[in-house]
């Protein structure tokens, strides 16, 4: 007998036979996750094609339109304000979703490529090449990475490549030794021994049956981290570093419009909730991308957003 | 226990080493100080006099050298810009930052293992979706941005508290510690919550609440001290990270910490400082992980047995 | 099957446990389902009652529900559990805990994610004592000792500053189970206690579990997939099938005169009862998906007697007056072939 | 790294984590109290006996005979120490200070009778004696004291104490402005170290160093025996922000009673007075490099720039359009000179002209500006950078840290960085457009890219000269400069601004950002006197 969802009495229409729910429904049914992907999406779009659609209007001075509230009457453009270059803020936010991200995707990917490459093979084979990966893993950790970009971007002067590099290489550890510490236990599991039992090459098992198991976690690190980037670049702009103008990113956006709290609030506060909404979004895309790639979560997803007392039936002590 | 405190601090050496050199390369990549510190109308010769009272004429493997040696005599040279000891100044700085760092480290540990417990009791439940969406924005604030409006909101417009500087009660600490907590609580909560989650599905967790166990008792008894190990690990990576953060709040708040002394090393050119500082960091934060492994140690008796005693 | 002779319990009249009409619906991404559909049984004290049927059959389930430890993906519609006289569905979360433990207990199958790793196992047999009878932390360790002893741990004085990863799995499983009678419960629950361990392990755990039920007078509720242990050990079975249940009574009769196809296809794939010379029978096909459950008999699909009136129409239980039932609509047919 | 299952470890009682991290956390918490508490003594309330003065870093050190520099010279000159001489930043006129009278006693020689009366800090008479000494060891020395290089040249100086209270002093040419170069040197009495710096100086100042909490606050108390007027606050307490917001939130909240260098967007607030610091901003331009070797491209550039809307926009209003290097109330200031209006058409007809006749036009000049310049810098660089494209050029920013800046700057000029558009920012307080054309207008200027051979024998002849013709000398060069050689386009006069509270009473003048003359700060309540 089966019951589709508001069980009728006695249930007597035979339910499609679905094995593994669609990614679209499971995402649809996370109201929260639904909505982070829409944000992730636009922001992808804008920063895709958002030039295109712009052109030069993130540039365009106009000394006399300095600072001018946002406001309904001044077209598009002047939705968001202007900042004190008399430039809108909206055309600004736009460009600078593409350096942002332009910055913060290859940055993590890098990282997250290098050192989960470098975690794994040094956790699947253990020692000497472990430690080695570990040792080098501490040296990076321990220069505070901040100065070493800004040593680094004021000697060979800040471009985005320049920031992009240095991201990685500072970000490297985190997924090496997260990479290592899965490795490591993975390595002495049956599934592995009976691999190499077979005559597996330690590539193959790595790729085969060490990766699939490791992603999750890493793939949940990368998003942290994606946030880590974006605000590692901010804080350079606060030092004058990182994105040099013309090009503008919302980090730099944060730091110069900061200087204006009190009288241009606009100018600061709308990049930074771009900031604070694509990261958010980005955690809880992952944090629902971990679930749903885990056959042993992904009931998690089903589940009615329970509040308090709401289901009399089952104790609330009953839910983990 | 302690061969192996032994054995982590011998294989500390050759990375120590290799900190070492990094930062003398990379200090040297940026030049020479000279400009900075003769006046703007300062003659080639004076140039050459102050390179050399300074050995930066030298060859660069011989200022290594130099540097090495003194190094291993522990005098880490004179600042340029103030004239003193550089390891007087670090030292001078390192407390500030230790203290600010460790009570932040310590404030963020404990409000995410609440926090983010009371999260994991209930998953998808109301106060799950608050926390997770508070510690989320938390973690992506710019502390910068967070400590200017600090200083606007609640030192001038509300007039709690006071702007800046060392100099006072309790009340000094809250704005610099406020900044530098919102991003390792941020991530810590969502931590937290991860490994509590997955702790609190467990066998014996279920087991716990079949012999009538509180949900306290659950939470804090049971699944606490199985979730802890990945939260001391990324708390470890946190503390590491909180450098950057005492850069900046160093900065604004003028405290004279070592993130303030390195960047204003870097920014001044001043070799030996810099040298001295980011070394001191090194060192702390090596003893650091030490310090992480020895508490996986503590709340892991598996990993304790590993660990040849 | 040569059904071994177990001694009839001393038991009260009352039931230890008593389980009606449970419902338990599982919401997954295809919409909730009925997992547990209608589950009634009882067990008095000094009793042991098997669970039989395949993996996903709803019994670990129904267990579950009895000692509210549900997974929050469950939920429980419908029924009651009635243990000394009140529903424990009904409760407070508080008012449960207190028979958590001195009323009803749970074993489970996997020891060493049943123990908590982090914990010294003294500790941990030694908590019910702490959380229900307020015993200091040295007078717990006391009566831990006093139960590793009883469940046959050798050094138990020493071995009770250990960790679970230090024992073996047999081991575990009797330290589980000193955990679990600690206070010495009504009800005790094992779901699948030895599936996970050797045959000889097997064995002594199940005496160990005897002996204890022996000495303490608790009803016991053996979950299990496992024909040959709920033939020696069990008194009554109830044998489920998508979450139903499809034939319970006495062991004994049960199992020598099956009145559901389905507990006699599960009888023929014994070895024992195959003839020689013959393929062995076995129970064609699977249980249905939760999803596919069919509307009329839930056996339908693996039903050698299939006939038109399956498929139209459930078999409700119907109790046959000797204490036992069936939910199949030829079951007088088959109780005569 | 595995172990047999079947060996137990002994028990061990293991320390509660929890309490033991409780434990380190409590010690850390009061441990830094305890160190918040003991250093502040005086926890700088507004009591109204200390003048509190928030500046943008920490003095380097408070040797006097670095006071050229800025951080320095804030806290050092004529609060701890004082000079022979000091100039009237108004007026550019020279006012007796520790010296009551000079004249030039030959063609070399000068003469300078001294103050009696005057003690230093530590209790010693003043004396030409220490005159003498001071000026020896700031400008003979081997110090390398930055005011040597800065105000002298190469030459050494003969030095003479001519009994108690008189003192020659010989250069080695001829030099009509050597009271004026000795207004830098701050006198310290003759005990003063002449073999290493020292971090804290005595001088004859109304002040006198208390304390230095380093990296913390610096304490002055009023100097008893000060031969002048007492001033108005008996203490005074340096403490340091880097970041302006937080130095303006200082004054707001009451913290402080003067905070330097706001940022241009606070000039509307009632507690902030600004003042013209006598600095002037402007892009150098490298003439050694294509398309800026071109005279019509450095104009055209010159007439691209929109002076009132940078200084409206960016700067709070408070600069004045620039046409020349030197402000107003320095010697050699022009008055006929006019800024250069913003003429884009005019400026892209002479680009395009450039280009016609081969000039690559569209090389990427490098405009380069250093952070913390001013208030704005990196908005005014955006602006300047817009303003050059739009007539055609092809501009990058490159924002840069002092020392990096500094390298653009000085010669030895980098090599293969391509034409670089150097945002500069001039500071004029020597008062004497001679400290400027030296640097920035010789072919071979310490700060020069480039020249002209008239421009250079104009510079050396207008050195030579005093009074009226010096002044019309300096002022005719710079307007050549304007019309011949065009390495600068000059942008503004710039303003400071400093946060005042409003129960002090001062008025900041030009010299303010050098030297910041607490003497000169009065109660709000007290009547001037």
């Amino acid at each position: 007998m089966t019951r589709e969802e508001p069980a009728g009495a006695d249930g007597t229409s035979p339910a499609p036979a679905r094995h593994r729910p669609s990614w679209w429904r499971m995402l649809g049914r996370d109201r929260a996750a639904s909505a982070a992907a829409v944000v992730l999406a636009v922001t992808t779009l804008v920063a895709l094609f958002g030039r295109l659609v712009i052109g030069d209007r993130a540039q365009r001075q106009d000394l006399d339109a300095s600072l001018r509230p946002p406001s309904l009457g001044e077209g598009v453009y002047g939705l968001l304000g202007t900042d004190v270059l008399g430039r809108s803020v909206l055309a600004r936010l736009v460009d600078a979703a593409a350096t942002t991200l332009s910055v913060a995707v290859p940055a993590v990917l890098c990282s997250l490529l290098i050192g989960s490459a470098l975690g794994l093979w040094a956790g699947y084979h253990g020692g000497r090449r472990e430690s080695v990966a570990m040792r080098v893993a501490d040296v990076i950790l321990s220069f505070p990475s901040l100065l070493v970009a800004v040593v680094v971007l004021y000697v060979f002067s800040p471009s985005a490549l320049n920031l992009v590099l240095i991201l990685a290489v500072a970000r490297i550890p985190v997924y090496l030794r997260t990479a290592r510490a899965e490795a490591a236990e993975l390595r002495s599991r049956l599934f592995v021994d009976a691999a190499r039992t077979f005559g597996t090459p330690g590539r193959e098992i790595i790729r085969r049956h060490i990766l699939p198991i490791a992603l999750p976690t890493l793939l949940t690190v990368a998003t942290l981290d994606f946030c880590f980037v974006m605000l590692t670049e901010s804080s350079l702009s606060f030092l004058g570093i990182g994105i040099q103008p013309p090009d503008v990113s919302w980090g730099l956006m944060v730091a110069q419009g900061r200087q204006y709290l009190q009288t241009a609030w606009w100018i600061t506060v709308l990049p930074g909730l771009a900031i604070v909404l694509t990261t958010v979004s980005a955690t809880v895309l992952a944090a629902w991308a971990r679930i749903a790639t885990d056959p042993a979560q992904r009931w998690r997803l089903t589940l009615p957003v329970k509040r308090r007392g709401a289901s009399a039936a089952v104790p609330p002590e009953m839910i983990p | 226990m302690v061969h192996f405190l032994r054995k982590r601090i011998i294989s500390s050496a050759v990375p120590l080493f290799c900190v070492v050199l990094g930062v003398f390369f990379l200090a040297r990549m940026t030049g020479n100080p000279v400009d900075l510190y003769l006046p703007l109308s300062a003659t080639a010769e004076q140039r050459a006099e102050f390179s050399a009272a300074q050995g930066f004429d030298l060859s660069i493997p011989a200022q290594l050298w130099n540097y090495l040696a003194d190094a291993a005599r522990l005098d880490f040279g004179t600042s340029l810009r103030t004239g003193q000891p550089a390891t007087e100044m670090v030292l001078d700085a390192f407390p500030v930052t230790l203290q600010l760092a460790g009570v932040t480290m310590l404030l963020a540990i404990t409000g995410a293992l609440l926090v983010g417990s009371l999260a994991a009791y209930r998953p998808n439940s109301l106060a799950d979706r608050f926390a997770s969406l508070l510690s989320m924005t938390a973690a992506s604030i710019p502390d910068f941005w967070f400590a200017v409006m600090g200083v606007l909101v609640f030192g001038v417009s509300l007039g709690w508290l006071p702007t800046s500087g060392t100099l006072g009660g309790p009340e000094i600490w809250v704005l610099p510690i406020a900044t530098l907590l919102i991003r390792p609580f941020g991530v810590l909560v969502q931590v937290v919550r991860g490994s509590m989650v997955s702790a609190l599905s467990a066998p014996y967790v279920k087991i716990a609440r079949s012999k009538g166990a509180t949900p306290l008792r659950v939470i804090f008894g049971h699944a606490l001290r199985n979730a802890v190990t990945p939260v001391l690990t990324v708390a470890g990576d946190l503390t590491v990270g909180l450098v950057n953060g005492a850069v900046i709040v160093e900065t604004i708040f003028g405290w004279p910490g070592i993130g303030k002394l390195m960047i204003d090393s870097i920014l001044q050119r001043d070799f030996a400082v810099l040298q001295a500082a980011v070394l001191l960091t090194a060192v702390t934060i090596f003893a650091l992980n030490i310090l992480v492994d020895v508490c996986h140690a503590l709340t892991d008796p598996r990993v304790r047995q590993a660990v040849p005693a | 099957m040569t059904t071994t002779a177990v001694p009839a319990a001393p038991s009260a009249d009352t039931p230890a446990l008593d389980v009606e009409g449970l419902c338990v619906d599982l919401s997954t991404p295809s919409g909730r389902l009925r997992a547990v559909d209608g589950v009634s049984f009882s067990v008095r004290r000094g009793r042991t009652l098997a669970l039989l049927g395949e993996s996903g059959c709803g019994k670990s389930m129904t267990a579950l529900s009895v000692v509210g430890l549900l997974d929050p993906a469950a939920e429980v519609t419908g029924g009651a559990v009635r243990v000394r006289g009140s529903d424990t569905l009904r409760m407070s979360p508080a008012e449960r805990r207190k028979l958590a433990g001195p009323v009803l207990s749970i074993v489970f199958q996997d020891a060493l994610t049943a123990l908590n790793p982090v914990q010294p196992v003294g500790r941990q047999i030694g908590e019910p004592f702490r959380i229900h009878r307020g015993l200091s932390r040295r007078e717990a360790r006391e009566k831990a000792i006093e139960l590793m002893t009883r469940v046959g741990i050798p050094e138990p004085r020493e071995r009770a500053r250990s960790y679970p990863h230090q024992f073996s799995g047999g081991m575990r499983q009797r330290l589980l189970i000193a955990m679990a009678v600690a206070l010495d419960p009504d009800v005790l629950i094992a779901d699948e206690p030895t599936t996970a361990l050797d045959v000889t392990v097997q064995a002594q755990i199940m005496r160990l579990l005897r002996d204890l039920q022996d000495e303490r007078e608790m009803a016991v509720v053996l979950i299990t997939h496992d024909l040959a242990v709920v033939a020696q050990r069990a008194d009554d079975v109830v044998v489920m099938y998508a979450g139903t249940v499809v034939e319970e009574g006495p062991v004994r009769e049960v199992f020598s005169r099956p009145r559901h196809p389905y507990t006699r296809g599960l009888l023929d794939s014994v070895p024992e009862h195959a003839v020689r010379g013959r393929p062995l029978p076995a129970v064609p096909g699977s249980p249905p998906e939760l999803s596919a459950v069919p509307s009329g008999c839930v056996f339908q699909d693996r039903c050698p007697l299939v006939r038109e009136r399956c498929v139209r129409e459930r078999p409700p239980l119907r109790a046959s007056g000797d204490g036992r039932s069936a939910a199949c609509h030829f079951s007088e047919e088959l109780a005569r072939a | 790294m595995k172990s047999p299952v079947s060996s137990p470890p002994p028990g061990r009682r293991r320390p509660r984590t929890t309490t033991t991290l409780l434990l380190a956390g409590t010690v850390l918490v009061s441990s830094g109290c305890a160190v918040a508490n003991s250093a502040g003594g005086d926890a700088g309330r507004a009591d109204g006996r200390t003048l509190r003065v928030v500046l943008t870093q920490e003095p380097p050190t408070l040797e006097p005979c670095e006071a050229s520099l800025t951080g320095t010279g804030v806290v050092v000159r004529s609060n701890i120490t004082e000079p022979l001489v000091e100039r009237d930043p108004v007026s550019g006129e020279l006012h007796p200070l520790l010296a009551t009278g000079w004249k030039q006693t030959g063609p070399r020689t000068w003469t300078f009778d001294t103050r009696s009366g005057v003690t230093f800090q530590n209790g010693e008479p003043f004396t030409a004696e220490d005159a003498a000494f001071s000026i020896d060891r700031a400008v003979n020395s081997d110090l390398a004291c930055n005011v040597e290089g800065y105000v002298f040249g190469d030459d050494d100086l003969e030095v003479e104490a001519v009994g108690d209270d008189r003192l020659t002093v010989t250069t080695a040419e001829p030099d009509p402005i050597l009271p004026l170069r000795l207004s830098f040197v701050e006198i310290v009495p003759r005990t003063t170290d002449t073999e290493a710096k020292v971090r804290v100086p005595i001088g004859t100042g109304p002040y006198a160093v208390r304390s230095w909490q380093a990296g913390t606050a610096i304490s002055l108390s009023r100097h008893d025996g000060y031969w002048g007027e007492a001033p108005d606050f008996p203490r005074a307490r340096y403490v340091w922000r880097s970041d302006a917001s937080v130095r303006a939130a200082m004054i707001d909240k009451d913290e402080a009673e003067i905070a330097v260098a706001l940022d241009s967007m606070e000039a509307e607030k009632d507690t902030t007075a600004a003042y013209p610091n006598n600095e002037t901003t402007a892009l150098r331009l490298d003439g050694r490099e294509a398309p800026l070797d071109d005279l019509r491209v450095r104009r055209a550039i010159d007439l691209a720039v929109d002076r009132p809307g940078i200084i409206d926009a960016l700067l709070g209003g408070l600069a004045e359009p620039a046409g020349q290097l030197v402000p107003p109330g320095v010697v050699g200031h022009s008055e006929e000179i006019e800024p250069v209006r913003q003429d884009v058409a005019k400026a892209r007809a002479l680009v395009r002209e450039a280009r016609a006749d081969g000039v690559p036009t569209g090389r990427t000049i490098t405009l380069v500006a250093r952070n913390g310049m001013f208030s704005g810098v990196s908005e005014t660089a955006e602006a300047l950078q817009y303003q050059m494209e739009r007539i055609g050029l092809r501009v990058r920013v490159r924002m840069a840290d002092t020392a990096t800046q500094l390298q653009y700057q000085l010669r030895p000029l980098p090599k293969g960085v391509g034409p670089i558009a150097l945002l500069i920012m001039h500071g004029n307080q020597a008062g004497d457009a001679a400290f400027t054309a030296s640097q920035y207008l010789l072919s071979d200027g310490p700060q020069s890219t480039f020249g002209s051979g008239d421009l250079d024998r104009r510079v050396a002849d207008a050195g030579l000269l005093s009074g009226g013709k010096r002044q019309q000398a300096f002022a005719d060069l710079l307007a050549h400069q304007n019309e011949t050689v065009v390495q600068y386009t000059h942008i503004a006069h710039m303003s400071g601004l400093l946060g005042l509270s409003p129960s002090i009473r001062y008025e900041p003048n030009s010299a303010t950002g050098d030297e910041l003359r607490l003497a000169e700060v009065r109660q709000a309540g007290a009547v001037k006197r």
